[in-house]
């Protein structure tokens, strides 16, 4: 059987279900793969992991794919098994905001390490400066939970519909108590999820073949999730080694992120991908990216894959 | 015993106390949200019970390390004791190669002057180097050429265990008075006489202290190299986790596990220590 | 391959001029060179290994290019300076060193508290940074006050126990001289056993040195206003501006040695009577 | 004879006994058993009275020293100071002690060192500094009160801890083989030196030494120890007058004393 | 005449000298200025003679002897010890040293302190416990072979540090004032020992000590030195012969060397 490594942006949890799902049902072994499966976390960045030679495909969100191919990572698109972005901010209304109009001079948390990329685009497109002046808004660097917004240090967190979101409603406050603003309906949504190999091994057609194979057994391995979400999440609970998820925050997770893979076939989207490229080319001052990428995705491995 | 009882009597009032105090604002929110008034009774009892308090009651966290380590199976992901055994075995090595390397360049610095000269500031310069920030890098490169595993967490481990013992046997090892040096030229002792003889037994009391230090920083070096693993398993794990969910009892609970680990580890070589120290007449 | 030879070159000269001045006599001349020829010895066979292997500079950038960044990115630097080391680090130092030195003072006098706060102490003190940090985000707020308290934490011990230690240190021969003295408490800890514990105090302020600086940086990690050395590490990181991330290294480990130089400075003047500063 | 000698010292200084100890034993646990440092002492010292230790090496001269001046305490008997507890007269500031080893704190100068005490008992600063170059001269320091111990010879570090004791007024002096790194002009020097100090101050003094010449030479009173267990074999009360000039140490009363010392002394070997 | 002195002395042992200082010159650097240890100090000592040292504490003695040891090294002048300087002559292990204080190890008992350089110099065990137990009833200290250091008076350390020096076997002696804190009777005890041991070794000493009766009954030469600049004022040639009973103390020859002694020590005092 053949190796593969797969760095995941995050810990183990049912926003990587479909991977887990395929290691587990045998979708990987029935291509004669053996595919390792290796968790993130928040010091863990998966283009250097991917640069590093520590895995040879990676979940990651495009901003950050493409900012690092401007670094000189030649990193590709082979699939995209995520269809919509599950990002928000999430405000509390006691704070005063209800539109995107009240953002001058509130707190508001955002995450870094490569996470930053969509709010700062949104925020151009707001023309809101982030520099904390007194039209502006002031960035704080979120940790990795939602504590900011609970003790009242920021108006508004970053959230993910699947998972920090629901930690705000777990920790008491009701869905009335906030407002949210969804990447998706600003129009600033940007890809997530995708899986992205380097292009100098993808010029090795054996390479090229093990995604292929890798690509249609994870794409079963996602349907497979979306049509038994429980199965799915219990799978995901096997395999995480810190014992610290919960069976309900889990299986309700996989159903919101059933939401965002669903539209979603494996390929990517050339328009979605246009609007990615649109949405960080125009961050005003400090683009994310400074010129129009070139292939930085291509359609040989799902092409391949799924007909 | 009993000024320990006392003291320890003493935090845990505090820490009731406290816990009250920074729970309430949490407690009096969700009261004016749900427009119910508060007493004082109500309050208490809400403040030592919340699912995620700003600071944990003892009794919960109490609560926690008793479900996590005596009511589940030593081989289960949720068990304590699983992950302390994870973390234990990357302390472990860490510190012996930290141990090692500290006692080898301690050595050379004491016996080569240009080690002496030339080491000394860069060995205290890598320690200013936040380690959280390169842990992440080493685990890559590391990987990048094939090592992955125990081997890794122990390098950071080892990385900041090393320098309290450099710092602690360079000193150690010049503690002997000039006349004692003096006696060892007279004998025309060579080097590694006057190094077994007289150096070395003189810098035991420093050794200790720096396998002490030495031991806790190993703890710390394990947990961090957890982080950039993939949090897979581990004490550094349960940290990360408790964190990331917002769940202070089980951070709370990871975390006095981790020094309970620590002063068990500690109180061992102090009890190496004493034995030794004994041996020596020199306690 | 040229520059693994280069690297090879650098090192073997490195070696042989530093082992020269070393048999030198000794100066303060040659006692600031060989270790700086040390580290441009380091750096040049990093820039080679570097350039010969063609490492990639998302993984290791060469010096040369941290470098460049460090020149062109000076106010950056010079802002993450001030919010990590002045207001994190430097308060935290203070008030963790000097509320240690007093509450020392207490358990010394205090033999109660002696034998219950001392194992307690070490207990604590064993409790990692990494749990300590974000708890103290979520306690201090994400500004530099909660990086302060990390700090306070982390030197807190170290120096207490340190300083403990240090009181105890007089030989029997020179507190039975104050007891015929009949000196009072205080006339003994002003005349003895300060004095006397001042390696030990020093001892404890240089640990503290190199773990405020580490303290301050990684709280940041947990939660920080947009600027700070550990807010623009892991920053940079995440976008791959490896060459950033080493020019804050680069500015730890500069304020942190000297920090830790200025604390050895001190030490020299103040303990010069200790056999270990007299000799060497 | 010993046991007539003891009577006879008790009953001398029967009107003021400062020091007065009455069947001391003392006990050191060691990792190889007991050791039996001092067995049955009782001795009686007058006020003004020069009393001189002499014996073997080990025999507990500095044990018996130490318990006057609450250092050490008795396993068992009874030892008092002025008529109080010795820790009440060490709380009186009733005695200077100089130590066997020097010991001077290195971080003060010599000058720092002799001045210590005299801050403590508050001494004003114009005092201190008259007092500091005053027994400076007396041992022949002075021009080094600026060095630091460690640059000071074992006889000159010597010096300085007995100025130390010297700087203050304490009525007892306790002086541990005080003049043991010495040669023997700076020796007789000093000897003479403080003969006069203790003619002009009617201090009490113990003095340990092994010198007999020495202890014959400066005492109203000589006791001889002996070891394992240390206890008194013989007290000497000297029958030189108080006047005693250098040239007394060739008289035959002079010589006749020290000879019984010696006899006492190598009596107490013999046991051994 | 001392210049008629140093030549004598120069001369007489033309044959063999084993240490030979020539012009000697050591000064310290000091926190307020260079102190001036020793000046000008020219020496020759033949084979199997017994030099005393004597002088004003802080003469130079400790420096010189730490001079002919390799301990210090001369800022300007020569000096050989067996023909070679004195590093190879610690090489060679040729001479053993006490120091002034005792300096055991706190770590070892006192068995294990002399055995010390034993061990180092590679004796055998058997070799090693008979040596041990020798010495050790040399200087009277059998019984105490498995106390710890700490807990033996002054004394017994300085004879159990003087124990670990002869315990092995070095063709020089260098001891720095070895019986400073011994009693008279154990002094004269352990003269007479090292008097019997050098006659039947032929060893070297150089001695240094306060005594002016202990340096003339030991020494075929004594050295007179005198303080700041430290040097050496006269070199005295015995005239007693090899054999020296106790009671040659009383002999007119002997009183006779003891006053120029005296004399040479009183004119380096009065120099000051
Ligand atoms: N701290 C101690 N622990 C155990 N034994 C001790 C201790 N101090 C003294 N001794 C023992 O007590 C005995 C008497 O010792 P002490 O120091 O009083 O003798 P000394 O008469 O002063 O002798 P010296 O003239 O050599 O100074 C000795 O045998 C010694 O070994
Ligand atoms: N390490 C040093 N630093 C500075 N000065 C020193 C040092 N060692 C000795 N001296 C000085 O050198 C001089 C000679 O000292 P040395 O120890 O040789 O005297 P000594 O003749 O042995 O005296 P003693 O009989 O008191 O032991 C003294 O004035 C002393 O102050
Ligand atoms: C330090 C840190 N904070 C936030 C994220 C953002 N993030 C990326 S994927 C993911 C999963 C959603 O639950 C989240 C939260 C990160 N990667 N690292
Ligand atoms: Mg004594
Ligand atoms: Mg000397």
């Amino acid at each position: 059987a053949d190796d593969v490594t797969l760095q995941l942006k995050w810990v183990t949890q049912a926003q990587f279900a479909g991977y887990y799902v395929a290691l587990d049902k045998g979708f990987y072994e029935e291509e004669d793969l053996d595919v390792t499966i290796n968790p993130g976390g928040p010091d863990i960045a998966p283009t250097q992991v991917l640069a590093g030679g520590g895995a040879d495909v990676t979940v990651e969100w495009m901003p950050a794919a493409l900012a690092a191919r401007e670094k000189g990572l030649n990193m590709v698109n082979i699939a995209q098994p995520f269809k919509s972005s599950g990002m928000m901010l999430t405000c509390r209304k006691d704070a005063g905001v209800t539109s995107t109009d009240d953002f001058a001079g509130k707190t508001l948390g955002v995450w870094f390490f490569g996470n930053e990329f969509p709010f700062l685009s949104w925020m151009s497109k707001l023309d809101i400066p982030t520099d904390g002046s007194d039209n502006g808004v002031t960035v704080l660097k979120q940790g990795f939970n939602v504590d900011p917004l609970l003790q009242g240090q920021a108006a508004c967190v970053s959230t993910m519909t699947y998972n920090e979101y629901w930690q705000v409603i777990d920790a008491g406050l009701t869905p009335d108590d906030l407002t949210v603003f969804k990447y998706e309906d600003q129009g600033v949504a940007t890809l997530e999820d995708g899986l992205y190999a380097l292009e100098e091994n993808l010029e090795d057609p054996a390479f090229q073949d093990k995604m292929v194979r890798f690509v249609r057994a994870s794409m079963k391995g996602w349907k497979y999730a979306e049509e038994n979400p429980d199965e799915a999440a219990e799978i995901v609970l096997d395999n995480d080694a810190s014992g610290a998820q919960t069976e309900e925050h889990q299986k309700r997770m996989m159903g919101e992120i059933a939401k965002l893979t669903a539209g979603s076939n494996g390929a990517l989207d050339p328009a979605d991908y246009e609007r990615t490229v649109a949405s960080l080319l125009s961050g005003g001052s400090d683009p994310v990216i400074t010129k129009e990428p070139e292939g930085a995705w291509t359609h040989d491995i799902t092409d391949a894959a799924l007909n | 015993m009993l000024p320990v009882l006392t003291v320890v009597a003493g935090i845990f009032v505090i820490w009731y106390l406290a816990s009250i105090w920074l729970n309430a604002a949490w407690a009096y929110d969700k009261a004016t949200r749900s427009g119910e008034e508060l007493g004082v009774v109500a309050l208490v009892a809400d403040t030592w019970s919340q699912e995620k308090p700003k600071l944990p009651a003892p009794h919960q966290v109490g609560v926690e390390i008793w479900d996590t380590t005596i009511e589940k199976k030593i081989t289960s992901k949720r068990s304590l004791i699983y992950h302390s055994w994870i973390t234990l075995s990357a302390t472990l090595l860490g510190f012996a190669l930290g141990t090692g390397l500290g006692i080898a360049l301690a050595v050379g610095i004491v016996y080569n002057r240009t080690m002496d000269m030339s080491v000394m500031p860069w060995v205290i310069a890598s320690q200013t180097i936040p380690i959280l920030a390169i842990a992440p890098m080493i685990i890559v490169v590391l990987n990048a050429v094939g090592i992955s595993g125990l081997l890794p967490k122990a390098m950071i481990s080892m990385y900041l265990s090393f320098f309290p013992v450099v710092v602690g046997m360079v000193k150690g090892l010049r503690s002997p008075d000039a006349m004692q040096l003096d006696q060892m030229r007279t004998w025309n002792a060579s080097p590694s006489q006057t190094f077994w003889r007289l150096r070395l037994p003189s810098s035991m009391p420093y050794l200790f202290t720096s396998l002490k230090i030495g031991m806790a920083a190993s703890l710390v070096g394990a947990i961090v190299g957890e982080l950039p693993t993939g949090a897979v398993a581990g004490l550094g794990a349960r940290l990360l986790a408790g964190s990331y969910y917002g769940q202070t009892i089980q951070i709370w609970s990871a975390l006095i596990m981790a020094a309970a680990l620590a002063a068990a580890l500690v109180a061992i070589i102090g009890l190496l220590q004493r034995v030794t120290l004994r041996r020596m007449g020199m306690a | 391959m040229i520059w693994l030879i280069f690297a090879f070159g650098v090192w073997g000269l490195g070696w042989w001029v530093n082992t020269r001045l070393a048999a030198a006599p000794r100066t303060r001349v040659t006692g600031l060179v060989v270790p700086l020829i040390f580290g441009i010895t380091l750096i040049a066979i990093w820039e080679g290994v570097v350039r010969g292997l063609e490492i990639s500079p998302v993984l290791l950038p060469a010096p040369s290019m941290i470098a460049a960044r460090f020149v062109a990115s000076t106010d950056i630097l010079w802002e993450d300076f001030v919010q990590t080391v002045i207001k994190g680090a430097l308060s935290g130092y203070v008030l963790g060193c000097g509320s240690a030195f007093l509450v020392a003072i207490l358990v010394d006098r205090y033999d109660f508290l002696r034998q219950g706060l001392l194992p307690v102490g070490n207990f604590v003190a064993a409790l990692p940074v990494i749990g300590m940090a974000p708890i103290l985000v979520m306690w201090f707020g994400f500004d530099w006050q909660s990086k302060a308290a990390v700090v306070v934490v982390m030197v807190f011990f170290p120096m207490l126990v340190n300083t403990v230690q240090g009181l105890a240190d007089s030989s029997a021969m020179q507190r039975d001289l104050m007891r015929t003295y009949a000196a009072g408490y205080w006339a003994t800890l002003l005349k003895l056993r300060l004095p006397a514990a001042m390696p030990f105090i020093f001892n404890g302020l240089k640990i503290a040195s190199t773990l405020a600086l580490i303290g301050a940086i990684v709280a940041e990690f947990f939660g920080s206003p947009i600027r700070g050395m550990g807010f623009r590490i892991s920053t940079s990181v995440g976008q791959l501006a490896l060459d950033l991330v080493w020019a804050e290294i680069v500015v730890a480990a500069v304020v942190g040695s000297a920090f830790y130089g200025i604390v050895a400075l001190v030490e020299r003047a103040v303990t010069f009577w200790h056999p270990s500063q007299r000799h060497s | 004879m010993i046991v007539e000698q003891l009577k006879d010292a008790t009953e001398f200084h029967r009107v003021e006994p400062v020091i007065s100890a009455k069947n001391l034993d003392l006990t050191f646990q060691t990792n190889d058993g007991p050791v039996h440092a001092l067995k049955d002492v009782s001795l009686q010292i007058g006020k003004g009275e020069f009393v001189s230790f002499i014996g073997p090496s080990g025999c507990g001269k500095t044990t018996f020293l130490r318990c006057m001046a609450d250092l050490e305490h008795p396993t068992s008997g009874e030892i008092t100071v002025n008529g109080v507890s010795p820790e009440e007269a060490r709380k009186a500031r009733s005695y200077g002690y100089v130590f066997q080893a020097a010991g001077l704190y290195p971080w003060r100068t010599i000058g720092g060192n002799i001045r210590l005490p005299l801050e403590i008992m508050g001494y004003s600063k114009h005092d201190q500094a008259e007092r500091v170059a005053r027994v400076l001269e007396l041992v022949e320091l002075a021009g080094f009160e600026k060095k630091y111990p460690w640059q000071l010879s074992g006889g000159m570090q010597q010096r300085a801890s007995i100025a130390r004791a010297l700087a203050f007024d304490a009525d007892i002096l306790l002086m541990d083989e005080p003049f043991g790194a010495l040669d023997e002009i700076v020796r007789d020097h000093l000897n003479e030196q403080l003969l006069s100090l203790w003619a002009r101050t009617e201090k009490t003094i113990a003095f340990v030494t092994h010198s007999i010449p020495e202890a014959v030479y400066l005492s109203t009173k000589i006791v001889v120890m002996s070891p394992r267990p240390g206890r008194i074999t013989d007290v000497i009360e000297s029958p030189l007058p108080k006047e005693r000039p250098l040239d007394i140490r060739d008289t035959p009363e002079f010589l006749e004393v020290a000879h019984r010392v010696r006899e006492g002394l190598r009596a107490g070997h013999l046991d051994d």
